[in-house]
């Protein structure tokens, strides 16, 4: 055995990609928690096809997963990879797009039949044609070392064939210097009903290790130390369980019970299956027969006194605009958590985008606003969603939080908060009828009270139908009219009071700002850094809340000759922002399903600074 | 472990139960339908009827969607919730499963409940939550002015359909059936005995109670239900259905239904040719027997069958609810939040 | 008896107001009618409650009708009325605020009960108590009058109060010098079934007339001359009926047959009342279960190559958005005409707002561009919604038309197109399989061929999945995805080349330019012009598309030194205006359900040109 | 008077009807559905039916909503149409009204029917538009990975019931059958024969055909139906219910369903006590008889129904669209938009 080279690298990409069903996602998923406990920073990107299952070796079936880490502070999955795990040819075909030049290919050669060599569309075979030249590829006969280690082993050859996405992932481990560890905890774990699987999962792994140990394939081995991350336990964690979480965290802060009514629809559903699971938290999930129901059982239940939500996407959004009006009039605690995708109408479910800003602020009859917060990263979900919940419970309003797809799958390492420091929220229902006023409102929020069913003596009637001020009966009168709809105008527009100001990173003035909000955060946090680094002269503002903006936006935006905002839709943001602020703000859009990469918002910082827009 | 709710539903809990009358259930709005509509009568007989239930009218809810009938919670001294078109059933679930501790009405017309609220209508039929749901049946969309509505009758003249309707109107009671309900009756307007003791039976009846009403919309279909209703046609026209009873009807008691087959049919009492003991008799537990009846319904040659077609008794939805949390809570312990954060696979970084 | 004098007017504002009951709604459109054909121009503001029929005699049960009508243009139903005629106390209670100070009040003495009174909260009888004193009133016993006319018929008393108003309308007919004959013909075609009713109602009706012509009551009679209106034929019309008028004119032209799918809602459902009339044009409409089904129907007949339309107002809008955005990524042609109404959620339903601009532009998930357009007035809705068919079919797109409950109920007025002098409305079926591609797109307008079931050859699938570029088969590959995205926008944004550039009404330049839209565009023209007239540098101009802009507009913006915005809403257009060119726009709101009064626009002129705001 | 649809109508109409095989309804698409899923079947069941219906092929339309299934019309060598979730009803409905003369489908899921389009179902039941819906109830949704659905059955463990469901499941020939459909019928995936010869009566009823699918999701709800699909339990758990004919079934055709009062219930016929004269006879005309028979569905001590439930004539929507539509041009003769548009009062300004 030749002694290994150990190189010491700052950050890698890598790419796991192959069938719907070679298990890539579970394999990245390891890969991504090994990672995390080792230290690192890390960002990661599943991307799967919209069908269940493809047919085996199609360019459509294929599952991909993206991890980036490093000992620096990672704020994407990663532009590109430097190396691509590849389980068929349809799987090298459609992801060699994404690898750097020079980066490395590991190809399951067993995968790499005729048939599927057709299947991609390739008329020879890549691992041979010399076509994979500019690239260091590895050939591995994945499939057929997995057989072997399980020779002896009286399983099926589906079963066989299953495992081999553990030997990948040893073998990735092995060169990324990664403990087996972890995996094989959670392999012991997972199939202790199945003591087969289990025994196969943990040769084959430790086979994949063994390999990259003992052959002269691989003549290097890396070495990615940890990230100084801010001290802490942590743990790894999607946005949509953040999501999930949030609500939880925040439903037992206010103390008062979490109710959720929605309806599964992608890239959503998760939360409402991680929801499920907390019975012995009182959560109660309600899956309702559509969209409609999901909001309108979620208004009941806060009527009731619950903490209630309501989690979708897009189309889902789209069925519930009439009920948030509803929620608008009754003035009734509501978080309505949005995971965005692609649209318009069905559009790509499983991709991701940001084009569903402006059916959040305007998409509902009449004069309905709703304060709206969207999430930067994939742990910040359970930051955005807690204080959606703050919001939501002190100014009695619906409130959106909006994440996207690629938050919602994507993960990072979180530092888990300490329960007790986060916020109070302040839920208090009133009991006293004397001088009880369902619609009379607290001088400073202008909330009104919450009067819960139950409570002797305030019994009391609320509607869509317009309500005179103080009373809460029915008014048509005209007066009245323009005064509810400023006062809950003016209720919205308050909480501007109650949040953060916007926060410039980089000089507070300058040739440029660029602006981000939602998902893109990471994307264009790296770009302005490498940036700054090269030393222009740019700053970087993320915008959490959408409505209402922090107090200071206006006054920021003006010390900037020029603003940059950078979108994945044709252009929302910046509309509410040039209209309000009369900024000449430029956007940057690329609808493509994807996050930005930060290339490219790099290179358009440059064309911007060159004076080129 | 006790949350701001347990709070309230404990100190509410400490007050008895008043002695009401049904002046106690009459709000301070005033009332605003045409006069001479339906409703009153059928707002009267709810209010009558709710002391009897012994339960706080603070723990009493009404919730309805949008249309005349939709404005009955505004009229009752209890909590209400005039919410949108066709979601009062789906407000009402989620409320009772939030709070099984209330007593949740949902008020409703045939537009309201059947053409837009369709879906949650038939969905809340199968979860059976202990919602009791009186569904106002005039035939028509009265608060838009006169429409058809899905219970109109084929060939309706209306604002929409000046040629006459061409759809078949729903039973509402056949699809309540369809749809798994447990307990599913009708009354009408006009029977104020009648309807007090339905409204009753829905109120103790555990899981989802469907009451369809004939009623009265005297501006845009007046008389609809005459026949039903009106003393000179109503005992022809009528079989007034009680578990356990015969099906008898008649101004003089002098006919029945028997089955044909599988098909009811009229005979008469009176011939000699049949007598009571060849009679159906009603069974509300019954679920095969109530589609039977139900079926009876739009056939002409048929009296229209008034009364309790089954009560049943099934899970009721948030009963499971809470039989799951208590469940768990059993297995893993009461649920702890910091734990929860602090799970799975952590690392600490110092 | 004493010759009367005669007295000439330019213009008069009539308001009749009664119990619900009262038939105010017919004795305002019977005065209408008959005002019409004398050449005045006019317009009108029916008033009702909510309620179906509220008890009698309360306030909330009072049901109003005004007419506006003179020998000049009238623009607007009249911001107050100088007549107002009283049939109960409820009715004069309600009223008296839009009495101009020395107005006109006609009182139905007989209707001033004890029981009216208090009901009223008339603590004394207003018309005895000197409390009018401001107002010249005429106190008429018409229910008495009307009972003595009647008292040889053999009829209930019932249906003597019914005809009381026909009483009112006769003495209105003689104190303004109106024929008698239009509502002669009217109530002899419709009571023909009723010999008793038509009787009765003739003769109540010349009673009234015959009042005013003995009495010594009314010294004064008027004379309102005819205006100087376009030549043509003429007849009046309401916005809900010339929408569904302009459906079949649309569907006339294009030779197609007529489908609406709808739900009934107040202020919209006229229109589906009035195209169920019209079986022998072939209409057809459906009464839906909802109005997702409403859209959903009219999408299906589209693909089947129907005019397809569905109506509504705010919260029926809200539910059809998922649909709206199924139609813009089929690419169908579809017209959905919203008739606005108080929001927000059930809001005030019988009141008109303008707070569905926002819901209209943005409402939808993803990027789902569709073109706005917006009627002015009641006849304009003809036009409009014609427009909304020429655009949907040529650029094979849903198109959103907006009205608003003002425009719906309210009538004026039409000068009655000439039939062949109407736009052409290209509509093209495909039928040539060769080289068909359903996602190909015409040159200039960028729309795709419009090929329906039934044509041999041409089977294809479309859904609301992203499409492939030119084959429109499902795509999830992300270029195609940007492009798709892109060429929709664009091709929205080419109609800018297809509509009428923007006008200004006054100069093209100076201090400032007032901008309406939708339904207020008669009070600002009123306004501005009354403005102008005295020397203030005031100029007006109407938007009737909302989406895209006219292409001068940005320049004619740059050459005020001030814009102004008047809206029924908290500033919707406004926000867009500003956002697009930077513009520092000003808003002017009030949301009281109401139409503006001219008198507040012209006051907020002024106070702009005075730099007071 | 014909407009530009009329001319497309005609123009095809001259075109005779080919002589199809299974493979021209076959579309250029790649199917992607997982491997093994059953609607390979089902789609394979259809387009071998198709020849056998005689319209040519650019006279179909498949209309669906979103789900697995949904996918379907992409497959079908026919216009189609990939709707939005659950409202494919809706579109189809609106299609055939303005275009009667073409064949249109609706291919359905379990969710997609009656979950998120249970009100447009039941509205299209009543109406009795003339399209086919077939539902493919795989009691799952399988698209968005494996929550339970409205026909799961009560308990089952999935994503969304970690603790299983407490839904009680719709019986969608029940459902339909409230909702006064005309042609209701369950048929299976895997028993080829028998589906074709359902989708045949489907397409050739007039009316509103629906048959109920069991179909097997091999990923998120493997075997969910093998006891009425599989040799092994099959002939034991599943009646075929024919017209005309006694309800027997057992692997030796040994037993038999009788009515015992309104309830069916298993009789043996081998051991004398009953024979064939004692047994229920299936009657697709009665809608009572259908009721009884649906009833059985979630009785476990109950052999599975399977068949044609119900096929009775009743109006059909369209054509009385129709209808109405010659009745105003007889009177009224044919509308004349100049003529409209001068109509009503008017007067002349010079
Ligand atoms: C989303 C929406 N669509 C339509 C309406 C208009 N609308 C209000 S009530 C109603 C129907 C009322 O009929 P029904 O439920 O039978 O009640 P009724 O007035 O007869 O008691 C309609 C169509 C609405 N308010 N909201
Ligand atoms: C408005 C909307 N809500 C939710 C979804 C997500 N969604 C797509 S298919 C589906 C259910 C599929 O189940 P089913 O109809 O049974 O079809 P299957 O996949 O089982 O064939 C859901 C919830 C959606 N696409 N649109
Ligand atoms: S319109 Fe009909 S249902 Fe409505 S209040 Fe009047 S009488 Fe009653
Ligand atoms: S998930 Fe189930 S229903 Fe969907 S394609 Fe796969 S096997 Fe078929
Ligand atoms: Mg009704
Ligand atoms: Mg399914």
């Amino acid at each position: 055995m030749a002694e290994k080279k150990v190189r010491s690298l700052d950050e890698v990409t890598i790419r796991f990609a192959g069938d719907s069903g070679d298990g890539m996602q579970l394999t990245g998923t390891q890969f991504t928690n090994t990672t995390a406990i080792l230290g690192n920073d890390l960002s990661t990107l599943p991307d799967y096809p919209a069908e269940i299952r493809a047919p085996a070796g199609t360019l459509f079936g294929v599952s991909g997963f993206q991890i980036h880490f490093g000992s620096t502070k990672i704020h994407t999955p990663g532009d590109q990879c430097d190396v691509l795990v590849a389980m068929n040819p349809a799987a090298l075909k459609v992801n060699l797009v994404s690898l750097v030049d020079g980066g490395t290919i590991i190809a399951n050669t067993d995968g790499f039949t005729d048939k599927n060599l057709k299947l991609a569309g390739y008329a020879q075979n890549p691992l041979k044609d010399g076509s994979l030249d500019k690239y260091q590829v590895h050939a591995v006969d994945i499939s057929k070392l997995t057989a072997l280690a399980l020779q002896d082993l009286n399983i099926s050859s589906k079963l066989i064939d299953r495992s081999k996405n553990f030997f990948a992932l040893g073998m990735m481990y092995w060169i990324y210097n990664r403990p087996l560890e972890p995996t094989i905890e959670w392999i012991k774990s997972k199939f202790t009903q199945k003591p087969e699987i289990l025994e196969a999962n943990l040769r084959v792994l430790k086979a994949g290790w063994n390999f990259g140990e003992t052959t002269e394939i691989f003549s290097v081995r890396y070495e990615v130390g940890p990230a100084k991350l801010a001290p802490g336990r942590y743990r790894n964690i999607t946005g949509n369980q953040a999501i999930a979480w949030g609500l939880m965290a925040a439903a037992k802060k206010a103390n008062l019970d979490l109710f959720l009514g929605s309806y599964p629809i992608t890239p959503a559903s998760e939360i409402l299956h991680e929801l499920s699971l907390y019975k012995s938290f009182s959560v109660k999930t309600f899956q309702a027969e559509d969209e409609i129901a999901g909001i309108s059982s979620a208004i009941g239940a806060s009527f009731g006194g619950a903490l209630a939500a309501t989690t979708t996407s897009g189309p889902g959004l789209a069925l519930k605009t009439e009920a948030m009006g509803l929620a608008v009039i009754l003035e009734l605690p509501l978080i309505i958590c949005n995971v965005q995708r692609g649209g318009p109408s069905t559009g790509l479910p499983t991709k991701t985008e940001q084009s569903d800003l402006l059916q959040a602020l305007y998409g509902r009859n009449g004069e309905a606003p709703v304060p709206v917060i969207a999430a930067a990263t994939p742990s910040d979900c359970f930051d955005a969603t807690f204080e959606a919940a703050r919001i939501a419970v002190k100014y009695m309003t619906p409130v959106m939080m909006l994440s996207d797809g690629y938050l919602g799958n994507g993960s990072e390492p979180w530092l888990i908060p300490d329960f007790n420091a986060l916020p109070e929220i302040p839920a208090k229902f009133v009991t006293n009828p004397e001088g009880f006023l369902p619609y009379s409102r607290d001088e400073e929020t202008l909330s009104r009270p919450w009067a819960i069913p139950g409570t002797p003596g305030l019994q009391h009637r609320i509607g869509g139908l317009e309500k005179e001020h103080l009373t809460g009966n029915v008014s048509y009168d005209p007066e009245n009219h323009d005064k509810m709809v400023r006062l809950r105008a003016e209720k919205i527009e308050r909480i501007a009071n109650d949040i953060p100001l916007a926060q410039v990173e980089g000089d507070t003035e300058g040739e440029l700002l660029v602006i981000s909000w939602g998902g893109t955060y990471g994307a264009i946090r790296t770009a302005v850094n490498r940036q700054r680094q090269k030393g222009s002269s740019v700053s970087h503002l993320h915008l959490r809340y959408l409505n209402p903006f922090p107090r200071n936006l206006g006054e920021i935006l003006y010390r900037f000759r020029n603003i940059m905002v950078p979108e994945i839709n044709l252009g929302q943001l910046i509309r509410i922002l040039r209209s309000k602020y009369l900024v000449p703000a430029i956007g940057f859009d690329r609808v493509r399903g994807l996050p930005f990469k930060s290339v490219e918002i790099e290179k358009e910082i440059e064309d911007i600074l060159k004076g080129k827009k | 472990m006790s949350t701001r709710v347990d709070e309230i539903v404990r100190s509410s809990q400490m007050i008895g139960i008043p002695k009401y009358i049904a002046k106690d259930f009459q709000s301070d709005q005033d009332v605003r339908w045409c006069p001479g509509c339906g409703d009153y009568s059928i707002l009267a007989q709810t209010q009558r009827v709710m002391p009897d239930l012994a339960i706080p009218r603070h723990k009493m809810v009404f919730i309805s969607g949008i249309g005349c009938s939709s404005r009955f919670p505004y009229y009752m001294n209890t909590y209400g919730l005039h919410g949108i078109h066709g979601r009062a059933t789906a407000i009402a679930s989620g409320l009772k499963i939030a709070r099984p501790d209330l007593s949740v009405w949902v008020v409703t017309g045939d537009g309201d409940g059947i053409s837009i609220g369709g879906n949650h209508f038939i969905h809340l039929m199968r979860r059976n939550l202990d919602i009791n749901v009186l569904l106002f049946n005039n035939q028509i969309y009265g608060l838009t002015k006169g429409q058809y509505s899905p219970t109109s009758e084929m060939g309706k003249v209306t604002k929409s359909t000046p040629y006459g309707s061409i759809d078949y109107p729903f039973n509402p009671v056949s699809l309540a059936l369809g749809s798994s309900a447990t307990f599913v009756a009708r009354s009408l307007d006009r029977d104020p005995k009648h309807l007090q003791g339905i409204i009753k039976r829905a109120a103790e009846h555990k899981g989802t109670s469907f009451v369809e009403i004939y009623q009265n919309c005297n501006v845009f279909n007046d008389g609809a239900f005459f026949q039903f209703t009106e003393k000179e046609t109503k005992d022809d026209s009528v079989v007034f259905i009680e578990h356990g009873k015969p099906l008898i009807f008649g101004k003089e008691k002098d006919k029945g239904i028997r089955l044909h087959g599988f098909s009811p049919e009229v005979v008469s009492l009176k011939d000699g040719k049949y007598s009571v003991s060849d009679l159906l008799v009603h069974d509300e537990k019954d679920t095969t027997l109530s589609f039977i009846l139900a079926d009876m319904t739009y056939k002409s040659h048929l009296p229209r069958p008034v009364g309790i077609f089954l009560a049943i008794d099934r899970p009721v939805y948030e009963d499971e609810v809470e039989k799951q949390i208590a469940f768990a809570k059993e297995k893993r312990g009461e649920g702890d939040i910091v734990r929860l954060l602090n799970s799975g696979d952590t690392w600490i970084v110092q």
